[in-house]
């Protein structure tokens, strides 16, 4: 669970987005929407850094993260062959529900990567599903084709509207009039609660600055409707859309 | 080479104790490794009463430390005993120390009342320095009186030995930890974290939902190890040491420093094996040190 | 972009500041790049007496911090004025600030008495918080009423701007602004050092001839942030926010916490340019974070 | 003055000791014992670590560093290309005596690679001079071959009588009844006042542990016989034998 993974490429895909592949053991991951915890080894950057496993197969993981502080810049610096101190995979992730008919995905910035396995999940299992991907602005969008490619209607939608239909992506939902009795969403938290407050059922992956990613420090505590909580990173980042407190 | 050591009530096969907050109530971590390795352990902050704790983010990070604003969430005193360390004593087959917090003498002493009933718990570790809640917890700890005056409270209300966590924010800790030793502490915990802050750079807000909180990590080693060393200059019970214990170097420099055993925190977050590799590690570097039993070394740095 | 700030009696055309004790008496710093380009400079902390102080090793080093225990070396007040300040005016055209040390009440009193009557000086920084002399210093600055005390003689000996250096090591920092707002300070220096020690891991003994040191740089950095946000929610005069300051994102999150300039101390004995580079790269991190007006963010976190 | 200076070569040459040499400026160097401020990066080496300059050229400077804490172990992992940070060259250094007739050099340890320019200059300028170099034991004999090719008589001793003579410097001075009317001296401290306490008249170079190392700080302030001081980073570290305090 503590280990070394080796950088096999990390490359820029969109406006400071990039993509990383990294090697190592894939043997524990269970469920889509798990993530790693990654150590950068800076005095700056003290806490390992939460990102989503996007992607795996049985030597591979990929990543997808975007350059926010300190950890994140230093991570785009990473190349072939450095080595990165991993903990994971850590989380619940999401549960693919085989029952509903016609699911969706919906994703919002770099909450879209962990969507790619659900996406990858579903299509095995022949259920029906749309894509809506949000993002801020054209030189943001990433993975369009990536979900296309497993044959679902893909919307893609931007604030600015400079890609696809303009707005967020329920605007898109309720314009386009989508139907779906299921969803996945992951994106920031505004897009999550406004979903959640919405008649839809479904699983949203959450963030929390964490301290330890396994569960020991309660740092990522979400309160949930049963007047209980969860932790982000060990019953979460998954939480069913009844659970959520808003 | 002799790795033991004795706290009052508690014989050690080594002195690393994972410290309070930092280890869940220790299950937890025996999906990592055997937790038995231990000398022992110190379990999450419990009060009386359950307790949520704060809003997060309750998690923000600063050069070569964390700052945590958890505000003792924990199911409250019954339900540690009934759950999670039935839970524990199937893994861990030593007797613990019961980290208790609270907001006001009442719930401080009835839940030492209750964990004292525990089998398991081998000692009380008095937290009257949490820097994350409203009442109470640190005021108890800045204040020599209070200090003392709770102190002998629980002293009353428990035959299992009493460790008193001491917090480094204050003038001065001599003269809260001499009025502790006192009021019938049979040992001091020290340090709790500096409280601290950060601002988000982006909206100019304090990146902590509490606004303040407590700051842990190698960043606070020398101040821990400074209060440390004076404390041990004027009490007469034992010392466990804490705040930036990061590796084997840092265990032996605290006890040279005063410590009777070591506490591990922050440490366990960024690498849950660490408490497992210092334990490994610690004979190559007493022997590359000339250490030959721990137990001899404590308080070196004053002779 | 304006850069431009105000302190009592100063008017600055950046907000960067050397602190004390790591920039000498500014004019060694003058073969490294021009020193105009500064706010202003707090020169090396200056006593009555000549001071040789102690005895070395005077300097540790720790994760992101190191520690010193110089002991207010310095060649004494009218050695400051006939020497030092002599050759500082030759290479600075700005009024800069007179950091004054002591160990009683009257030789701090004849101190600024003298350092005031030097035109170049344009405050008086008044440092009743080194943990490194023996007496006075740290005491007078843990202590409100002490404090309290110094601060009125100060106020009727000199008609320069005062301002005064806070300890770290207290329990309540408030209390202690409050005080020496009330007793006539124009203007808080904070903080200073927090004490710390390290040991020497091959001979067990304390790696200071001192023993204790005073603990600076980026480690201390929340510490500092929390103290300046706190003392800014109580006083109504402006503070110089200071501790761990290495670049410029850390002068606007100090700025942010309520400090209206700020001092650069450690940074600079590890890069004697350190200041310079903070200076030049304000501009592009204030577009960056959408930051007109310097005077505008100060307490920025308290909305 | 502060700059970025390139690794060349890095190699083990005797216990725990390296010689590395790096290319950058070197013009502004004046005298031999002056030495450099190296910038570690690292969180636990906060601090620059002076190592005295050993020799140098029009654009590379050696030095010779013993592997002691973490910096040192730091440094010695360095190779080619790798860049470091330095500020110098720092202090006062060796002023060459250009009238006694026959001079020494007395190193210790660590404190004989700033010697080798001495010897350099004493040897450039036609001066006889002998070497007696201590070690602890024969695996920290290094760069004695160095000083015997400038054509001086090496004396080598060690504490164990591993290699050359048994015992400290002036073991072998006394011993072989040396004779020198003046001499540079860099070594342990207790060698150091050792030969202070003897009648010689020369130079020594001292230690301190620094804050900055160009004299900001206080850190180094070393007593005088005067009743004044200096600082070993700024008016040391060579002192004059006369000046100093034991
Ligand atoms: C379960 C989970 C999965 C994630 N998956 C992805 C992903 O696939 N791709 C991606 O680009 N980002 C993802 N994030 C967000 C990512 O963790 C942050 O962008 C990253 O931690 C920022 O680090 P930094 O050093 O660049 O920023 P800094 O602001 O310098 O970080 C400072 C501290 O705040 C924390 N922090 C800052 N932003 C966040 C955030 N949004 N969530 C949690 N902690 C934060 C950092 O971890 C660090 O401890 C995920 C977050 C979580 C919790
Ligand atoms: C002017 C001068 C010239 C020197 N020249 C050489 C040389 O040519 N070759 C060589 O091997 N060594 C030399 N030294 C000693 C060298 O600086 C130390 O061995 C080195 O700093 C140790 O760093 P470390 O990280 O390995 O040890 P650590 O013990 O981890 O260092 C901790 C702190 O103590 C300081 N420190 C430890 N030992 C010394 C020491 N002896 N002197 C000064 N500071 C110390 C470090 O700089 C650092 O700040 C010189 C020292 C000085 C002052
Ligand atoms: C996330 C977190 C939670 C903590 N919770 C508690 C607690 O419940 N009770 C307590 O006494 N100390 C608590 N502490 C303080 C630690 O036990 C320890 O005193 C402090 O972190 C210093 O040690 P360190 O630097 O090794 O972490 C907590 C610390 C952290 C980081
Ligand atoms: C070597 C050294 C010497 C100092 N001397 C003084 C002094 O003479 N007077 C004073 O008020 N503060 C002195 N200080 C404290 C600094 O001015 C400053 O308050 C403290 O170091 C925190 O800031 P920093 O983290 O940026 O260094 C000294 C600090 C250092 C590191
Ligand atoms: S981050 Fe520590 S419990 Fe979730
Ligand atoms: S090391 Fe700072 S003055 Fe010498």
């Amino acid at each position: 669970m503590n280990n070394i993974y080796s950088v096999i490429s990390n490359e820029k895909i969109a406006y400071k987005t990039y993509k990383m592949i990294l090697y190592g053991d894939t043997s524990k991951i269970k469920a889509p929407g798990q993530f790693i915890n990654i150590k950068i080894d800076n005095e700056k950057t003290f806490l390992r850094r939460p990102i989503s496993i996007c992607d795996y197969d049985s030597k591979t993981i990929t990543i997808i993260y975007k350059v926010f502080g300190e950890g994140t810049k230093i991570l785009s610096t990473k190349k072939m062959f450095d080595d990165l101190d991993i903990l994971g995979p850590l989380g619940n992730g999401f549960a693919i529900n085989k029952k509903a008919k016609k699911q969706m995905i919906i994703g919002g910035g770099v909450g879209i990567p962990p969507l790619y396995s659900v996406a990858k999940k579903l299509h095995e299992e022949n259920i029906e599903f749309d894509v809506v991907l949000g993002y801020n602005s054209k030189v943001d969008v990433f993975f369009e084709g990536m979900f296309r490619a497993l044959g679902a209607n893909v919307y893609v939608t931007t604030m600015d509207g400079s890609c696809g239909y303009k707005g967020n992506v329920l605007n898109v939902i309720r314009s386009k009039n989508l139907y779906f009795d299921y969803y996945y969403a992951c994106g920031p938290r505004k897009m999550l609660h406004a979903l959640v407050k919405e008649d839809y059922t479904g699983q949203l992956s959450f963030e929390e600055r964490m301290g330890c990613g396994f569960g020991a420090c309660m740092g990522c505590s979400h309160p949930t409707t049963d007047d209980s909580y969860k932790r982000i990173c060990k019953e979460g980042p998954v939480l069913e859309s009844f659970e959520v407190v808003i | 080479m002799k790795l033991n050591v004795e706290l009052p009530g508690m014989k050690l096969d080594n002195p690393i104790i994972p410290a309070s907050g930092t280890f869940g109530f220790g299950y937890e971590f025996s999906e990592f490794y055997d937790i038995n390795i231990l000398g022992t352990l110190s379990f999450k902050g419990t009060t009386l009463e359950e307790r949520f704790g704060n809003k997060t983010p309750r998690i923000a990070e600063s050069t070569s430390g964390m700052l945590n604003a958890i505000g003792l969430q924990n199911p409250g005193v019954d339900a540690v005993i009934s759950n999670e360390l039935v839970k524990l004593k199937k893994v861990f087959n030593k007797k613990v120390i019961a980290n208790i917090g609270g907001s006001y003498e009442e719930d401080y002493i009835e839940a030492v009342k209750r964990i004292s009933k525990s089998d398991i718990v081998g000692a009380i570790e008095l937290n009257i320095s949490c820097p994350n809640v409203k009442e109470g917890g640190l005021l108890f700890g800045t204040n020599k009186e209070s200090a003392a005056k709770l102190t002998r409270l629980i002293r009353e209300v428990t035959d299992l030995p009493l460790y008193v966590k001491l917090s480094p924010n204050v003038t001065n800790i001599k003269e809260i930890a001499l009025a502790v030793e006192e009021a019938g502490a049979d040992a001091i915990s020290m340090i709790n974290t500096l409280v601290g802050m950060r601002i988000d750079l982006k909206t100019g807000k304090p990146v902590l939902a509490n606004t303040y909180g407590g700051f842990s990590g190698p960043a606070i080693k020398p101040v821990a190890l400074k209060m440390v060393h004076e404390v041990y200059s004027v009490v007469n019970i034992p010392i466990i040491g804490m705040g930036g214990i990061m590796n084997a170097y840092d265990v032996i420099e605290m006890m040279y420093a005063g410590a009777s055993a070591v506490q591990v925190g922050t440490a366990n977050l960024i690498d849950p094996y660490a408490c497992k590799k210092i334990i490994e590690d610690l004979p190559r570097v007493m022997k590359e040190l000339n250490i030959n039993d721990l137990k001899e070394i404590v308080g070196r740095a004053h002779l």
